[in-house]
């Protein structure tokens, strides 16, 4: 197995006193999905964020963030992105004030062309849409604007969180292709709650519970073994007849509800 | 204890004296001037030695800021301690509210540079050593002359100051026979054209300015452009040396009444004061504060009895820095001498010439009644 | 007629004045979200400091071309002090917006001791040109040359500023930033750099006010900036938080509004219609005239 | 119990609510699905108040709301659950709770009385968080709580109104895996007892479960109000909607 | 109306997930254990005693007051500590409680200030029925006014209450009729005054008047604060829009709050009129309500004493700061020091900042910040053996 493009060694987060992530250690393959999992809470949107440098003031990181050679942890976050690290956080944050088009303009990358037109192929929206102002957008639209935005610039590791979180099935469905096709240029470490789609995409997983590492491996393993998904990620710990949330089941197209979109980020 | 039973009669005991004045503030620079007159006045009255017979003066100054709140703790702090004269007072709201408090608590209180009228006469415990405001409009009546049948406009702030003056004009010139109306513009002003125009269009035969404050440059400034102050006599206070640059050029074109600058008198008190205040130039608080030393010296020598210090101060006549000085035992009025002055030069170096002395009758207030 | 026109133009002068004021402090309330009481200590700072330049510093003198060079200096100072404010104090709160203004108001009660301190509290005069303590002629009214030179530098400043907000990337990224400034950082951008900037023209932009102003009052004092932000601040109220091109409006009311009737009604009552018309825009209109945040 | 009738909602040209026409009978579960944009959300704003709507009307038992502003609907028994950052997030979960508790048993204009001998406040607050399993998290300060736990306490807050209509907008959204089933049942007894639900939700699971009919949004106008069957058979919903399976 | 308000502009704006939460009010949150607990309880009524005897004290208190601290002087300076103490806990009502930011509270102050004198020194009322009506005008001018600002939200809000409170200056400053003595102020007639209030001798009663007050807004504001008004007023201060999908009228609730605090503010200015003997236009500045809000963040906003803590510590520092700026050490100092230290203000403002910076949540939140130290701290007595 090649090197890992990235390695988080004994990751510590310490928020407003609570220990919230207790020594995390996990790699990401240099291509494909490496999906995260883990209840909710259990700190998957606070691992990406210590990667990223962005823990809140107060908070505490400690441990070590390679990529090769390159340490992470400290690091300015615009710095990190400049070299190469993309981030879709779990909620959007579009430039709500911003038109479509402007919020686009702002991810352009400094001295590269930026590539618009991936992100208008995945996003035909996007393209007629320019001139609206994102945050009046649906949150389906806001989504694939926060998606497209990374898009435009050449990264060397993508950061998704929970990319099909309020989505439609139709465009789940769109966005998971979306990222499959990104994925085959640039590995990716994706939180995602949605079973379908992790099936469909991760290559390798790790699962999260109360703050530490309780499993890594393959995604198709973890998947296939019944017992194993239900005891790492308590799907199906209570069987209620059609609640399953299980992929194959008729007309679900996501194994999991996800999270909505949202009126609030509108500011007209 | 009571914390009144500190002062007693001992005849060798120090006599305090509580200074009460703005350090810090926007009239901070009135403050300084009155407390290097006090320092060259207390000097001069005990001929150097600082003290009233065997009692030394000792001398508590406290820092009001212009606030009379702070001025009114820092008057009870004092009173609490035992003293029995208070002075200071550079602002007038200050003195306003620091004169009821000496009365309520039977002490003497000698108000300093403020200069409202209204602290005449307030109650027989205050005294004043610096001029009012009936002085100076008293001054600039003697600008025109007879008064009869002429037509004089005030123009000042919309404030109790500039209300004053509009107030001491009318009783002052009016009753003369002249017809007085004014122009009144808020003190927040920032653009005075359009009370430039009324003033213009008013055609006065004499315009009675009364500006306080860091608007006056751009006042000036606007009046001259609009062409008020070639069109007729324009009468006005001298303030401190520091403000004379601000006038600019339309200093040579204004008539000021002063209550005084360096070179208005020639006596011994002026010489004492010239020689003992730092950089030896005299300016227009000095003074006061000056005074106010010789009557705390006065004062103290009439023993440790408030109602004999009162006694012994009213009607007192004294030679102060101005020239000689009259307390009005009706209301405490200081009746003094006033000055008409002309100011030339431009750039930063200005001078003034001294055109007429007034003598204190001449602009002597009228007689206001006792309040308290 | 002669006094409708200077009525007009000199309220148009004082319009200037506080449109120049206004600008600056649109711009970072509106964009930094900072509602920053310090404008008026940035104002005095460039007033001083045009002020000492004339006085000291080689080249720059009181009169002539001189004195553009006093202005530039003044102006850089006040960039200056803009900038190491936002640097120094306002950064490291930038989670806590609420502190930011609290800092604000510190600063504005420190700053103004402090240049009390430095040159007393009485009004120094200011240099001005010969050319500004003079008047042009306009159809009969005598216009003072320093009211027309406000509303040119307004002007300018407008231009200036819309270009640099609408055409720029920085303009993009410092109305982004007011949203969401880790996003901005997501993205692989500096956004502190922005944010520092946006301080820097805030306070060059109070500092030229500060600067003119002086001429124009012929004076420059401690609390001379603090009390032309209250004004100011209606102005931006008004006008629409954070919009320059609603600063320009609302400035240009308020002005007019005071001088006419300051000359028509009774003294003080420009100052009382000022806040009447305040109170009306706000229940009318609570976004102020051009009210949107961030659109420039 | 609750009808719009031609409801739209204009922004230029741009209709985003389009005449929308349906109505909720006492004790119904209607889900409500729609490609994202649809203008689910803006209906439920409309309906709220939140937005004025430019024509048509709405009817909350046989009362005409339009006009009224969001918390005199709400009085009048119209619940709604926002997105998980609308709780109150500087007090902590019990009190976000037994606040909306307040806010429907009325009394919160007393200024003179003690709110936590309030028995009867507290018992109810501490049900509703027991219904949706926050209980232990009691203390925690509401802004701190993960995004999943925000989703539930958001439910306990509309547990504690009561109210005879509700709107739910995407309740399921963050809940880990784990919890769905619970959060099913506690929504599933929300109705009964001639409660009314109207619930926007992209997992179908969900909504195959819960709802006795299906609307269907499409481009601001109601595409299809039908039993589940009939809706997801339509063609148009399977194009528009559901696309192709994963 | 499809144009959006700025109540939802306001409340669009992302908080990020770094935004520190605020204080949650003591009186809602449950009781903590601890060594004090059975002590807790009667700490503010010791502490209540303790000022109460105070005037008895002649304990010196050599550089934290000039003489005894029963002398006029010292009382006087506590004295209007403790009325600023009270106004602070009242503001922090506004501020604290239910997130309003009023920049035009010293009106409401200032209208206790004047509407007292004015109705003893110019209309000649007793004082107690003065104090009344200036009580019940305050309130009804806070009413009013609120009335109509509360229609706006956020920075306008702040705005709106600063141009009425500057309106209100504005009049004082004119004179009309010559009832306030325009910037020269009025000094208060003390003929219809009670004689215990007259004079430096009394200067204990003042205190006691002003040590009253303290307590009864520490009171009101603590028992609404815990009261389902209080609940109602700590919702608004995070969502408004929240609340009134609740179903409560979110303006009723602001209302009463800018109300209440109004007729706390207008009393502490019936205090401080007798206490300086007179009304200055000081009162009315917009620098007052700046420091009210200098004094809250100071000592912590929602909680209970940190307000009180403030105000009074704000007043201390902003009396005895002149003292130091004259005092020999700093005038041993090189210029460029002594020059910035003489200022008051100055020391003020630096200190604000710093306080700022290094005491977020204020005093109160001093020793929630200080345990963790103590926590190093090796315990007194350790368990050894
Ligand atoms: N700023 C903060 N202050 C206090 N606690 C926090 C903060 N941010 C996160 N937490 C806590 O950290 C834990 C992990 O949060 P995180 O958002 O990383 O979870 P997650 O795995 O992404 O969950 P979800 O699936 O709901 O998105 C939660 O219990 C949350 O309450
Ligand atoms: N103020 C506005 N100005 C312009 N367009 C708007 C505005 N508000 C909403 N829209 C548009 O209206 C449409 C409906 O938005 P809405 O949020 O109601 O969608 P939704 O059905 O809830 O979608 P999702 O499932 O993604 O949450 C979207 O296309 C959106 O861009
Ligand atoms: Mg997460
Ligand atoms: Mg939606």
């Amino acid at each position: 197995m090649s090197d890992p493009v990235l390695t988080v060694e004994d990751l510590s987060v310490r928020i407003a006193g609570l220990h919230i992530l207790q020594g995390v250690s996990f790699t990401v393959a240099p291509s494909g999905v490496t999906v995260l999992l883990g209840r909710n809470g259990v700190g998957k949107t606070t691992t990406l964020r210590a990667i990223l440098g962005l823990t809140p003031r107060g908070g505490e990181v400690r441990g070590t963030v390679r990529s090769g050679p390159r340490m992470l942890l400290g690091q300015p976050t615009h710095r990190l992105v400049r070299d190469g690290l993309g981030y879709v956080p779990e909620d959007r944050d579009v430039f709500a004030g911003l038109t479509v088009a402007e919020n686009l303009r702002l991810a352009e990358p400094r001295g590269a062309r930026p590539a618009y037109d991936r992100v208008y192929e995945l996003f035909p929206e996007l393209s007629r849409r320019g001139r609206q102002r994102a945050g009046s957008l649906s949150g389906g639209q806001q989504q694939m604007l926060s998606i497209g935005r990374v898009l435009l610039r050449d990264s060397r590791l993508l950061l998704v969180d929970e990319p099909t979180k309020g989505l439609a099935p139709k465009v789940v469905t769109e966005v998971a292709e979306a990222l499959e096709r990104v994925a085959e240029r640039v590995p990716v470490l994706l939180v995602e709650q949605n079973l379908a789609v992790v099936r469909r995409l991760a290559a390798d997983a790790v699962v999260l519970a109360a703050g530490r590492v309780a499993w890594t491996g393959s995604a198709g393993e973890l998947l296939r073994e019944a017992e194993l998904t239900r005891s790492l990620l308590g799907v199906g710990a209570h069987p209620t007849p059609g609640a399953h949330p299980r992929a194959d089941v008729h007309p679900t197209a996501g194994a999991h509800p996800s999270a909505g979109a949202e009126d609030e980020v509108e500011t007209v | 204890g009571s914390p009144q039973d500190t002062a007693n009669g001992d005849a060798n005991a120090p006599v305090k004296v509580g200074l009460v004045y703005s350090q810090s503030g926007a009239l901070a620079s009135y403050g300084k001037q009155y407390i290097e007159g006090f320092k060259a006045g207390l000097s001069y009255a005990t001929k150097g030695s600082n003290k009233v017979g065997n009692r030394s003066v000792e001398v508590t100054e406290v820092d009001d800021a212009g606030d009379p709140a702070k001025a009114v703790s820092a008057a009870k702090d004092l009173i609490g301690k035992g003293y029995k004269i208070l002075g200071g007072s550079t602002a007038s709201g200050v003195a306003l509210q620091v004169a009821p408090i000496a009365a309520q608590n039977k002490v003497l209180f000698i108000s300093g540079p403020a200069a409202t009228d209204a602290v005449t006469g307030i109650n027989r415990y205050t005294f004043r050593s610096g001029r009012q405001s009936y002085q100076d409009v008293l001054t600039a009546k003697s600008f025109i002359g007879d008064a009869a049948g002429k037509k004089v406009v005030v123009f000042g702030q919309d404030s109790a100051f500039g209300k004053a003056n509009e107030a001491a004009v009318k009783a002052v010139i009016g009753p003369a026979g002249a017809t007085v109306s004014s122009v009144l513009a808020p003190a927040s002003a920032t653009d005075f054209t359009p009370f430039a125009t009324q003033l213009k269009s008013a055609k006065p035969d004499l315009l009675f300015v009364a500006w306080a404050g860091t608007t006056a440059p751009a006042m000036w400034q606007t009046l001259d452009q609009q062409g008020v102050l070639s069109s007729t006599t324009v009468v006005t206070g001298l303030d401190i040396r520091a403000s004379w640059p601000t006038f600019g050029a339309a200093g040579s074109k204004i008539s000021f009444l002063a209550h005084y600058f360096d070179g208005a008198s020639d006596n011994d008190a002026a010489k004492a004061a010239k020689a003992a205040v730092p950089g030896g130039t005299l300016d227009l608080f000095h003074p006061d504060g000056f005074a106010a030393a010789q009557m705390v010296v006065h004062a103290i020598e009439q023993g440790d009895d408030v109602d004999k210090m009162i006694k012994g101060l009213e009607g007192w006549s004294f030679d102060g820095v101005k020239g000689k000085m009259t307390v009005r035992a009706e209301d405490h009025a200081l009746l003094q001498p006033m000055f008409q002055v002309k100011l030339s030069g431009s750039g930063t170096s200005y001078s003034t010439q001294l055109v007429k002395a007034l003598a204190p009758d001449e602009c002597a207030p009228p007689v206001a009644s006792m309040k308290g | 007629m002669s006094t409708i026109v200077l009525l007009t133009l000199t309220g148009l002068g004082l319009s200037a004045l506080y449109f120049l004021v206004a600008s600056g402090l649109s711009l970072v309330f509106g964009l930094a979200d900072v509602l920053n009481f310090a404008h008026g200590l940035f104002l005095s700072a460039g007033a001083y400091a045009t002020w000492w330049a004339a006085g000291h510093l080689p080249g720059a003198s009181a009169g002539g071309p001189g004195f553009v060079l006093a202005v530039a200096f003044g102006v850089l100072a006040g960039a200056l002090v803009g900038a190491l404010v936002e640097l120094v104090l306002i950064r490291p709160l930038y989670a806590r917006p609420i502190e930011q203004v609290l800092v604000t108001v510190g600063l504005s009660l420190a700053g103004v001791a402090l240049l009390q301190a430095a040159w007393g509290a009485d009004a120094r005069t200011f240099p001005r040109p010969r050319w500004t303590r003079g008047v042009t002629g306009v159809l009969g009214a005598n216009v003072p040359n320093s009211g027309l030179l406000l509303v040119a530098a307004a002007g300018v400043v407008l231009v200036a500023l819309l270009v640099f907000l609408r055409r720029t990337r920085y303009g993009l990224v410092i109305r982004a930033g007011v949203e969401n400034r880790e996003m901005v950082t997501a993205l692989g951008i500096d956004v502190r750099r922005a944010f520092t900037l946006v301080f820097a023209i805030g306070g060059a932009a109070a500092a030229l006010a500060g600067a003119l102003g002086g001429v124009y009052f012929g004076s420059v004092s401690p609390g001379q900036g603090g009390s032309l932000l209250i004004f100011a601040f209606i102005v931006v109220v008004i006008g629409g938080m954070g919009s320059v091109v609603g600063s320009a409006y609302a400035a240009v009311a308020v002005g007019l509004l005071q001088q006419f009737v300051n000359y028509y009604g009774t003294a003080g009552a420009g100052d009382v219609c000022v806040v009447a018309l305040l109170a009306l825009v706000l229940l009318f209109r609570p976004q102020g005239i051009a009210g949107k945040v961030a659109t420039a | 119990m609750l009808a719009a009738h031609a409801l739209s909602w204009r922004i230029g040209e741009v209709a985003i609510v389009d005449e929308v026409t349906f109505e909720l009978a006492a004790g119904e579960f209607l889900g409500m699905i729609g490609p994202n944009g649809a203008g689910k959300t803006s209906l439920f704003n409309l309906i709220t108040g939140v937005r004025r709507p430019s024509g048509g009307r709405i009817l909350l038992g046989d009362r005409d709301v339009a006009a009224l502003p969001p918390y005199r609907r709400a009085r009048l028994g119209l619940g709604r659950t926002f997105q998980a950052s609308s709780v109150f997030g500087s007090l902590p979960v019990r009190e976000n709770v037994r606040l909306a508790v307040q806010a429907y048993r009325g009394g919160s204009m007393r200024l003179w009385r003690r709110a936590a001998a309030d028995r009867e406040v507290v018992a109810a607050a501490d049900a509703a968080l027991d219904r949706v399993g926050l209980a232990h998290r009691g203390d925690a300060l509401a802004g701190t709580l993960a995004h999943g736990e925000k989703r539930k306490l958001e439910i306990a807050l509309l547990l504690a109104g009561e109210p005879r209509v509700l709107l739910l907008d995407e309740p399921m959204a963050g809940v880990s895996a784990e919890d769905v089933p619970e959060l099913v049942e506690v929504i599933r007894s929300l109705t009964g007892a001639g409660r009314s639900v109207l619930m926007v939700e992209h997992h179908m699971d969900v909504i195959l479960q819960l709802a006795d009919r299906i609307a269907v949004l499409h481009h601001g106008a109601l595409l299809a109000c039908d039993t589940p069957q009939t809706v997801m058979a339509n063609p148009t919903v399977q194009e528009a909607y559901l696309g192709e399976q994963l | 109306m499809t144009e959006v308000s700025a109540a939802e502009v306001s409340q669009s704006r992302p908080d990020g997930p770094e935004r520190v939460p605020a204080e949650v009010p003591a009186e809602l949150e449950p009781r903590r254990p601890g060594r004090l607990a059975a002590v807790r309880p009667w700490l503010p009524l010791l502490a209540l005693a303790a000022f109460a005897i105070l005037p008895y004290s002649t304990v010196d208190l050599p550089g934290v007051f000039d003489g005894p601290i029963n002398a006029p002087g010292s009382l006087q300076l506590l004295a209007i500590c403790l009325v600023f103490g009270g106004l602070a806990a009242g503001y922090d009502l506004l501020y604290g409680r239910t997130g309003l930011l009023s920049f035009g509270h010293a009106l409401y102050f200032a209208a206790g200030v004047y509407g007292t004198d004015i109705l003893v020194t110019r209309a000649g009322l007793p004082l107690w029925q003065a104090a009344l009506f200036a009580v019940v005008g305050g309130t009804v001018l806070a009413a009013l006014l609120g009335a109509v600002a509360l229609r706006t939200v956020g920075i306008a809000f702040a705005m709106v209450t600063l141009a009425f409170a500057q309106v209100g200056a504005i009049l004082v400053a004119r004179d009309f009729g010559g009832l306030t003595g325009g910037e020269e102020g009025l000094p208060l007639s003390v003929s219809g005054l009670p004689g215990v209030l007259v004079g430096v001798a009394n200067t204990a009663n003042l205190y006691w008047l002003a040590l009253a007050y303290l307590v009864l807004v520490v009171f009101v504001v603590h028992r609404v604060s815990g009261s389902p008004t209080g609940r109602v007023l700590a919702g608004l201060r995070d969502d408004e829009r929240r609340v009134a999908v609740l179903g409560l009228d979110p303006y009723r609730f602001k209302l009463l709050a800018f109300t209440l605090a109004g007729a706390l503010a207008t009393a502490g200015g019936v205090v401080y009129c007798l206490l300086v003997g007179g009304a200055s236009p000081h009162v009315t500045s917009s620098e007052l309500t700046l420091s009210l809000l200098v004094m809250v963040v100071l000592g912590g906003p929602g909680t209970r004493w940190g307000p009180v803590l403030g105000g009074m510590l704000y007043m201390y520092l902003d009396y005895r700061l002149t003292a130091l700026g004259r005092s020999s050490s700093v005038a041993s100092l090189p210029g460029v020091l002594r020059g910035p230290l003489s200022q008051p203000l100055f020391i003020l403002g630096t200190l604000f900042i710093l306080a700022v910076y290094f005491f977020p949540g204020g005093l109160a939140a001093l020793s929630r910040r200080l345990a963790p130290l103590r926590r190093t701290l090796p315990p007194r007595l350790p368990p050894r053996g």
